[in-house]
């Protein structure tokens, strides 16, 4: 399931909702990422998050759906939030469950690192020094580029 | 055309509607055929190691065809999650 | 911090405590083990966990002590429940905290995989069949393993 | 000394004062003098490829050392998380 809002959401709730009723399901995994008050340094009073509706749903389900194919998941969650955000706000959720952990824990390190390459979002941070739009990282496709390799994955 | 991020800001506008040439059929050919409509799209264009393409919603390469009525969008490498 | 208890657990209110008021957390990874209904084929009705109370305090927070030396974490959860558990259940939850996704979901993995083989904790199943005692899975060994050698971690 | 688990349904007892000869001076020699005490005690150490043993609530291995007054326990491989 794909969700791509301004809101905040509630994690304990999400999680509920994910597995409520399912006793196949052995383990959860989730991975949150919330906006941090300092970056190279310099500290952030609010970051903004541009998005592209429409390619932004579609990417996210075609990286629920790789997840899908590659691990056995009983349930599977995206939801990723675009707008102004403050330090210390979640910015994005992943969670999967499996009957097995190991499904589990790998696939959400998956969906999160093969979304940061692929969800089309862009970070505008404003510091003292003004407003000045996030470089990708190159960890994060090196991230991403390990899923790509059968010999690691 | 949609723009996203810093190329928005640089090229000056959001979205555009452009007719494509005749010769103009893969991402490439587009990419230096825009460069030529301004001046701010020149600048925001210089270098295409840091413009991401978009055909359709899919990430489209150089060589990936492109025609008039194809949804497109330009933007820098991603940065959420 | 460790907890072991025989109640059951609010994930996002664990969360909430977890992050509460620090910024430099950018990555929250959290696994979740819950009780299947199932095992090696047979129905399970419910579940009892015994512990060795005194060396499952000592062993988790030397699992947690490890987890912090070799990842730089913001704050770290370790809750086991022990007792009889129903399908559906939660049994464990590990949560890490880090500036950075990937310390926060490696480091969870590592938690919850030395755990299984550490911690002295025994799994009495009931089933149609008679209780039976879970025998330890070879699998979870090697998870363990993994992280022993340094040239995969 | 105290059990867990299966192995202590099969030595019958949760717990059980000891007194170490004073030649036992290792968690191997322990356990080869523990399978002497009764029939349960052999049955429950008959594989001990499917026991775990700590001393002081620390794993320990055949050649690790043990005293009286230590705290030592006997349990099967761990099943938790």
């Amino acid at each position: 399931m794909i969700r791509v809002q301004r809101e905040d959401f509630d994690i304990g709730a999400e999680l509920e909702a994910l597995t409520a009723g399912n006793h196949r399901i052995g383990g959860i995994a989730t991975f949150v990422g919330t906006v941090r008050d300092i970056a190279d340094g310099r500290p952030i009073s609010t970051m903004t998050l541009e998005h592209y509706p429409g390619m932004t749903e579609k990417q996210l389900g075609a990286i629920e759906q790789e997840a899908r194919q590659r691990w056995d998941l009983e349930s599977c969650l995206i939801i990723h939030r675009y707008g102004r955000l403050e330090p210390g706000e979640r910015i994005v959720m992943v969670a999967t469950t499996s009957a097995h952990r190991a499904a589990a824990l790998e696939s959400c390190a998956f969906l999160i690192d093969w979304l940061k390459t692929k969800a089309p979002f862009w970070k505008l941070e404003e510091t003292d020094g003004g407003a000045q739009w996030v470089d990708a990282h190159p960890t994060d496709e090196d991230a991403a580029a390990r899923w790509s390799d059968p010999s690691k994955s | 055309m949609l723009y996203f991020a810093w190329l928005r800001q640089r090229v000056g506008v959001a979205e555009e509607t452009v007719d494509l040439p005749d010769d103009v059929t893969t991402v490439g050919a587009m990419l230096a055929w825009l460069r030529e409509r301004s001046d701010a799209h020149a600048t925001a264009l210089a270098d295409l190691s840091v413009v991401r393409v978009a055909v359709n919603q899919d990430y489209a390469r150089d060589g990936d065809p492109v025609a008039n009525g194809d949804e497109v969008a330009l933007f820098p490498p991603v940065t959420g999650g």
